[in-house]
């Protein structure tokens, strides 16, 4: 009974959140100085398209027909939730008219996803093991050396890391040849081998810098926690108990300071909506913050509600998974 | 002659500091024999903490075992606990001494059921099926009076007494030799504790082991001890038999503790040791007592007082005692 | 110690070896161009519909598979009849009918021949479809387009207007006309919507294979290259493929030209052209040395004042703000020196020379202001090449000086500034400026975040001005952002670039694009004139140049009047000229226009790129 | 009770932390750099041409000069001070915010804590980089210091009010605390002596750590070209670094100095708040 109360009052401010959310995100650009009409027609006279005078001020009339901005700011949001609740559509894009917003988002998901869930669990699994080990054993030589080196990656800013990676391993040691794009030429994206051993190869330095990064965040939080749960008393009894180090770091110190890390673990999986932006643009990877960041710089409204709406549901998704999963993981803590 | 289990050899064991060594057992020793309850008293600081997990071989930085001894003798063997290698201690921990923490809410791993945190230590030891395992485990905790469903609880499930009875039945599972208990009282309210400690006899009458029990509380020596070795400031004030030192205490220390007890009847609220122990950074010159003495003397400030036989079994460190149990004071005086 | 030795061979061997691209089996580098893509990544790479306003021609759509009426050889501003024979035709005075000539034997990729129909196909397209957003100007402009023969195309006009070619022709970029196969475009229901994948056009290359993400683009030679536009008036271009690949972030194309796999860079900073060409030996660009860069692009880079924001609306503020600004500086610390100086209202293009730079020479020197200051220093150019003499061994002469930076500027004369200034009312106490109702005066400078040019003079203008004594800041915004302030008027004064022009008769940029008649008050949107300067004569002036055809010599002398009224006012402040560094990398390929080899511009991404392309030499490295 | 307690009473003094000894005085050295020694600039840090340009590292300009014709040492002083300010401002600001909304639901539990974490959640599920992108365009061109912290403290107070909601919900079951509820003391009393205490430690570390993000975050905004470019910060000094390609063209000391400074400020603060944790630990147990 208690859940079931819990689980129905979660799952209403679950849809307040999104609502809210989507409203916000709905209002910012239309109160900005942004226009989507005026960032088409500055793309094209800023190319040097010529355009006379009098073309132009036809244009900027006949584009805003076209995208269905003419009405008043409610008639748009009305129109929004429609077009969304009525088939999850998000509408064509602006900037890259008439594709359509779901047809971009369809292209560039997959990208995304498939690097940011590889490099998250990956970088999960690697701070936290190593981590644990040196929160738990924090006096030993390897445990000082690998905090110092964590603690002075993290605050590089990621795109330092990036330019260093490229520039050392495709520049000065060309051992990663520099490419853009999910793969190479002439492989397409299909189930096979071929196409995965490229896609693989292409990805492994944007995806080693996010492991870096992601490495160098998970593993100090993990040290930290595990530092926190070794000083327990639990622990001191584990070891009087005779277990043994291996037991006692991966049965009571790790199992213990993982729990605020599987959290965390959920919520950046749902982050990985939002794409990458500085991994994208520094190796030229497809992918959705790209996108994103390209639909504001060109106002093209659609397109970024349409991936800030997928973003906005994984993240309070997670949210959600998280609240509810979370008594099933810690014992101790109940629903409320 | 009962046999010997554990004996103490001028145990020093230090903490470090950054203002130096923290001399907080120093130059102790005594012996227990099987099927002896030892208590360990003194006020909080004294070492005997520090001296019970020592005897453990629980010895973690800061905590540091300079020299001497303290060796288990199991079935001809000696390890010296002080200064043993991890898997030696790992060997002989839970099978042939158990140690029983403090009694606290975070002794159990909050996150895993009982039942898995019992077979931990069980099935190493046994090497047996965890059905099987589970079976003893169950009657084991009958036969103890408790109820076998706490197995599938979560720590958090059960109450404080609980937890510690739990743990007891997991230290003594495995019918060890020693069973160390750290203040394993303290925090409980009196009947939970009285009943831990009926529990704690009932098994070392069965297993017919030793039991060492540290408190600072003299009424828990009282119940349970037969014999009760008085710490002072990292050194042994006075050892003896527990009747004894309670009817006849020697050292002044050992008579203000015990004076300090309430008795049925009392009115008055009893009044604590006046003054507080030492820095044991630098104790003091001489006996480490002198400064709070009420019978101090002039020696006291210069010579560490050796540790005397009075009578049989009955040890004090105090110059006002010769070999022969007469007092020096009065003539002193 | 000898694993650690074999290790540094390996090392030492891996840096001496190159790594080329990895391109698909059968296509060798050495018979295969790689290009730049201008704006990166194309974010719809199924849409080759030149008509959509999402299109992007600059993957090769329109470098290399679309092919134009007259395209421009952007170095004399002359144009070049492509799919066209010789130039339209004014049938009547008033400019109201016309007849355009095609050549013959050219086929579409897909084998059909090419002919007057499917010209007069589009231009009726274009004309009635209302799905066609951003041709609404052409319904109000196209009464009738038909085939008169096969090569005959027979246009009337609803109204006339004399500046027909410019609708058909590429004047910078590409022109708006874009001519389509009728056989199946007539197909299409919509328009808008469609993909037109694969492209079918008349250029001499077709669309082989792309990224489905966009990051590159194949294109092999047609076979029957000799049908196509180019082939029919330049000859044979050279590379058999030519893959358009976007690498990236300026150093990723930067290591990516020094090592040989990308041929040719739309654009550098000018740090990063240093950074090249130090790495990269094969790397060459416009000039063999200093200044480097190919400085016609055909939009000059400045400020740009609301005049309909006061105290932007007086004339006088204006010039006080533009003598506070260091041109000299702006050139070196914002590109290196590589730039030309920009004192009129049209780029300093060479085209631009014979027809306005020479003929207004004494009357710019002469120019005063009311109070009988002459603004204008022709030293400015001689000062620049002084200063970099040292450096890179160039000639100081005035000619040579001119040349490379172009005619002069605004002195940099703050004490005649804060002389026009206090006339105005304005007082400055403690070394800051108030504005006359007593205010402190506070400017933003808007620059565009994602152009250099316009980042760079934004922060070094306001820089320049707050040592003025004005508390100015500089704002970067992005694209959508940027057209979008301009457009209602949320501006003070901005980094835009209204200033373009690459052909003699500017009407249709700064001609009809500063008439009054776009003016709107602040708050509503008008797309040009977005300085929101009114001028009567200015404006009489270019009513009058809107009624002769382009290559009409009146044009010109109406031009030069119309200069010279811009000079006085300073709605907008070119200050200097746009210098593209378009590097190439000479590894494979060579026979690049340059300097020395002015047969075109080094313009890689507009549609006039194809002409370059017969010229291209393999240097036979593999 | 224990003896280890006879050892802690001797290690009371927080500088016997040598992470503490050595993260507080590499911060010392920064805010005296910072707020002090910037002042005593001989030029106008932000100001292009006031020295030669791209001078490598000598004693008249200990770290070398840019191409802009900055210096790059009283550059990095400024910076440095402008991003500690946008650091402090979007943690004070987060964290009251974070630690207010965190206590008040977790109280008050029903209708307000059920809005409130809706609120909350919002801020969490909205990705920040889009909207303080957006923001950036509102706050027209004034977008100073302040400005800026305030604009990346809006996403900075969500999470750890989450966090504090939790610990509050837990602190609520204590006896002593529902104890002290039921007997009728004022709950901003309870609020600041019974509840408060308990979240200190968390309250620095979460301080610390949103000083870090801040500055971070101002970083990744400004090689967007989204910071206040005209304000030296560290995360202009990499812009600037990195739109005139100092990497490729040798200028090592324009590029490094931004990162390494970013590098040190970062491990001083870390074990700062290390260290304190570490005392605060020591002292409560």
């Amino acid at each position: 009974m208690r859940f079931t109360n819990y689980l129905v009052s979660r799952i209403v401010t679950y849809f307040v959140v999104i609502f809210v959310s989507m409203t916000f995100v709905f209002l910012i650009p239309r109160f900005s100085p942004i226009d989507p009409v005026a960032a088409l027609i500055g793309r094209l006279t800023a190319q040097g398209n010529y355009m006379d005078a009098t073309a132009l001020e036809a244009m900027q009339k006949s584009l805003k027909e076209t995208f269905g901005l003419e009405g008043s700011v409610l008639e748009q949001y009305a129109n929004f939730w429609k077009r969304i609740l009525l088939g999850g559509d998000f509408g064509p894009s602006y900037a890259m008219f008439p594709t359509s917003v779901n047809k971009l988002i369809r292209e560039s998901l997959p990208w995304t996803i498939w690097l940011l869930s590889l490099t998250t669990v990956i970088s999960w699994f690697l701070g936290n093991i190593i981590g644990a080990i040196t929160g738990f054993k924090k006096d030993r030589w390897y445990s000082k050396v690998l905090e110092n080196i964590a603690m002075i990656i993290r605050p590089i800013p990621y795109y330092i890391v990036a330019l260093t990676l490229i520039l050392l391993l495709s520049y000065i040691f060309p051992i990663f040849p520099m490419s853009a794009g999910g793969a190479s030429i002439g492989v397409k994206p299909s189930f096979n081998w071929t196409f995965i051993k490229d896609a693989l190869k292409t990805a492994f330095l944007p995806a080693l810098s996010l492991v870096i990064v992601g490495f160098g965040w998970w593993f100090l939080s993990m040290d930290a926690l595990s530092r926190d749960v070794a000083e327990e008393e639990f622990v001191s009894f584990a070891e009087i108990k005779g277990l043994t180090e291996n037991e006692i770091m991966f049965r009571y110190v790790m199992k213990n300071a993982m729990l605020p890390q599987i959290t965390a673990l959920a919520l950046s999986m749902g982050t990985i909506f939002n794409g990458a932006l500085i991994t994208e643009i520094m190796f030229s990877y497809p992918g959705i913050g790209m996108l994103l960041y390209r639909a504001i710089t060109s106002a093209d409204f659609n397109l970024m509600m349409g991936i800030i709406t997928i973003s906005v549901f994984a993240v309070a998704t997670a949210c959600l998974v998280v609240d509810i999963l979370y008594p099933f993981i810690d014992p101790r803590v109940r629903y409320r | 002659m009962a046999e010997k289990l554990l004996e103490i050899n001028h145990a020093q064991i230090y903490y470090a500091t950054l203002a130096g060594y923290v001399k907080a057992v120093d130059n102790v020793n005594f012996d227990i024999n099987e099927g002896e309850i030892v208590g360990l008293a003194g006020e909080s600081g004294c070492g005997k903490s520090t001296l019970i997990k020592s005897i453990y071989g629980f010895i973690k930085y800061p905590m540091k075992a300079i020299s001497g001894e303290i060796n288990l003798l199991t079935n001809g063997n000696k390890l010296n606990m002080l200064f043993v290698e991890k898997e030696e201690l790992r060997k002989v921990r839970w099978k042939y001494i158990s140690y029983v923490p403090q009694a606290s809410l975070h002794v159990l791993n909050p996150v895993t059921r009982i039942k898995k945190q019992f077979l931990e230590s069980v099935k190493r030891e046994h090497n047996v099926k965890e059905k099987e395992a589970m079976d003893e485990v169950k009657e084991y905790l009958k036969s103890l009076g408790l109820p076998p469903d706490v197995l599938d609880s979560f720590p958090h499930q059960l109450s404080g007494g609980m937890q510690q009875r739990v743990i007891i039945a997991m230290a003594t599972f495995l019918k060890p030799r020693i069973v160390l208990a750290d203040e394993p009282t303290t925090a409980l309210d009196v009947v939970v504790q009285r009943g831990i400690l009926q529990m704690l006899r009932d098994i070392q009458k069965e297993l017919k082991n030793s039991l060492i029990i540290v408190s600072h509380d003299m009424g828990v020596h009282y119940q349970i001890t037969h014999k009760i070795v008085i710490m002072y400031a990292g050194k042994i004030a006075e050892i003896g038999p527990t009747d004894e030192i309670f009817n006849n205490p020697y050292h002044p220390y050992t008579r203000l503790l015990i004076n300090s007890l309430p008795r049925i009847g009392d009115r008055e609220q009893r009044s604590g040791i006046e003054g507080s122990p030492p820095n044991l950074l630098n104790p003091p010159e001489g006996c480490r007592f002198n400064p709070r003495c009420p019978s101090k003397m002039k020696i006291c400030e210069e010579k560490i007082p050796e540790m005397v036989e009075i009578s049989k079994g009955h040890f004090v460190a105090c110059h006002l005692f010769q070999k022969n149990g007469k007092r020096v004071k009065e003539d002193a005086e | 110690m000898k694993k650690v030795f074999m290790l540094m061979t390996l090392l030492v061997l891996s840096f001496s070896l190159i790594f080329a691209i990895q391109l698909p089996a059968g296509i060798s580098r050495s018979e295969t161009l790689i290009c730049d893509i201008d704006g990166g990544r194309v974010g719809n790479p199924n849409l080759w519909n030149p008509y959509a306003p999402g299109w992007r021609g600059d993957a090769g759509l329109h470098t290399v598979v679309m092919e134009y009426m007259w395209e421009i050889n952007s170095q004399t501003g002359k144009w070049v009849p492509l799919l066209a024979e010789g130039f339209p035709e004014a049938l009547d005075d008033t400019y109201t009918k016309w007849r355009i000539r095609l050549k013959e034997g050219i086929y579409w990729s897909d084998g059909v021949e090419f002919t007057a129909e499917d010209v007069a196909f589009s231009i009726m397209m274009l004309a009635t479809h209302e799905e066609i957003p951003i041709y609404t100007f052409w319904h109000g402009l196209i009464k009738e387009a038909k085939a008169e023969d096969k090569y005959t195309v027979y246009i009337e006009l609803k109204r006339p207007y004399a500046k027909l070619i410019t609708l058909f022709a590429s004047v910078v970029w590409g022109p708006q006309f874009k001519v389509v196969p009728k056989h199946i475009w007539e197909k299409v229901d919509d328009y808008a919507k469609f993909e037109n994948n694969p492209p079918v056009f008349t250029g001499p290359y077709v669309l082989k294979d792309y990224d489905p993400s966009g990051y590159w683009f194949l294109y092999e030679k047609r076979k029957d290259w000799d049908r196509s536009g180019l082939g029919k008036t330049v000859g044979e271009p050279t590379p058999k493929y030519i893959l358009y690949y976007t690498y990236g972030t300026e150093e990723k194309r930067i290591i990516a030209a020094a090592q040989h796999n990308l041929d040719q860079l739309v654009a550098l900073t000018p740090e990063g052209w240093d950074a090249l060409r130090r790495r990269d030996k094969y790397a060459m660009a416009w000039y063999k040395s200093f200044p480097w860069g190919w400085p016609e692009d055909p939009c000059a880079k400045g400020i740009t004042f609301n005049c309909a924001k006061p105290p932007f609306d007086n004339k006088l503020v204006r010039w006080a703000l533009i003598l506070a600004i260091d041109a000299v500086e702006v050139n070196k610390r914002g590109f290196g020196g590589t730039v030309k100086y920009s004192p009129y209202h049209i780029p300093p293009l060479t085209a631009y020379k014979e027809p306005y730079f020479d003929p207004l020479d004494s009357w710019i020197r002469e120019f005063s202001l009311p109070d009988g200051y002459k603004p204008f220093d022709p030293e400015i150019p001689v000062k620049t090449a002084k200063e970099y003499a040292p450096k890179y061994d160039i000639p100081t002469d005035p000619e040579s000086a001119k040349d490379m930076f172009g005619y002069g500027w605004w002195k940099y004369d703050p004490v005649e500034a804060e002389k026009l200034l206090k006339s105005q009312g304005f007082t400055k106490k403690d070394g800051k400026w108030y504005l006359p109702n007593g205010e402190p005066w506070r400017i933003t400078i808007v620059g565009h975040g994602a152009f250099n040019d316009s980042t760079r003079i934004a922060l070094i203008v306001a820089d320049q001005w707050r040592r003025f004594g004005i508390d100015a800041n500089a704002q970067l915004v992005e694209a959508s952002a940027f057209t979008a302030m301009h457009q209602t008027g949320d501006f003070e004064v901005s980094t835009g670039w209204p200033g373009c022009g690459a052909i003699a008769d500017f009407w249709s940029s700064i001609g009809n694009g500063f008439h009054k008649r776009w003016v709107k008050p602040i708050g509503e949107v008008t797309t040009s004139n977005v300085q929101r300067w009114v001028n009567d004569e200015y404006s009489r002036l270019a009513d009058e140049m809107e009624k002769y055809q382009p290559t009409d010599p009146k044009v010109v002398e109406i031009g030069r009047e119309m200069l010279k009224i811009l000079i006085e006012e300073q709605p907008f402040t070119p200050i200097v000229g746009t210098t593209k560094i378009v590097p190439v990398d000479t590894y494979y390929w060579e026979g690049w226009p340059t300097f020395d080899n002015q047969y075109m511009a080094p313009t890689w991404w507009w549609g006039n790129f194809k002409l370059i392309l017969p010229h291209l030499k393999p240097t036979g490295r593999k | 009770m224990k003896s280890k307690s006879k050892k802690k009473k001797i290690v009371v003094s927080i500088w016997d932390n040598k992470r503490f000894v050595v993260g507080f005085t590499l911060l010392m050295v920064f805010i005296v750099l910072g707020f002090i020694i910037s002042n005593f600039s001989p030029y106008d840090p932000r100001s292009w041409g006031t020295v030669p340009e791209e001078l490598p590292p000598s004693l008249k300009h200990p770290l070398g000069t840019t191409s802009l014709g900055r210096d790059v040492f009283w550059f990095l002083a400024e910076g440095i001070k402008n991003s500690l300010m946008i650091g402090l401002v979007a943690a004070i600001v987060g964290g009251a915010v974070g630690v207010t909304v965190g206590i008040t639901a977790g109280f008050s539990g029903g209708v307000i804590d059920r809005i409130l974490m809706a609120i909350t959640d919002t801020f969490i599920a909205v990705p920040s980089l889009p909207i303080l992108i957006l923001l950036a365009f509102l706050f027209k061109g004034r977008a100073s210091i302040m400005v800026l912290g305030l604009i990346i403290s809006i996403f900075s107070w969500a999470w750890p009010a989450r966090q504090v909601r939790a610990m509050a919900l837990s602190l609520r079951e204590r006896d002593y605390i529902s104890m002290a509820f039921f007997s009728g003391e004022k709950p901003y009393k309870i609020l600041f002596f019974e509840i408060f205490p308990h979240v200190i430690p968390w309250t620095i570390a979460n301080f610390i750590n949103a000083i870090l993000v801040a500055i971070g975050q101002e970083a990744t905004l400004a090689v967007l070209g989204l910071s206040a470019l005209e304000e030296a910060t560290l995360g202009t000094g990499i812009y600037w670094a990195m739109q005139y390609q100092a990497i490729f063209r040798g200028l090592w000391w324009w590029i490094a100095s931004p990162v390494v400074a970013m590098i040190i400020l970062f491990v001083s603060l870390f074990l700062t708040s290390k260290g304190l944790q570490e005392h605060l630990a020591s002292r409560r147990s």
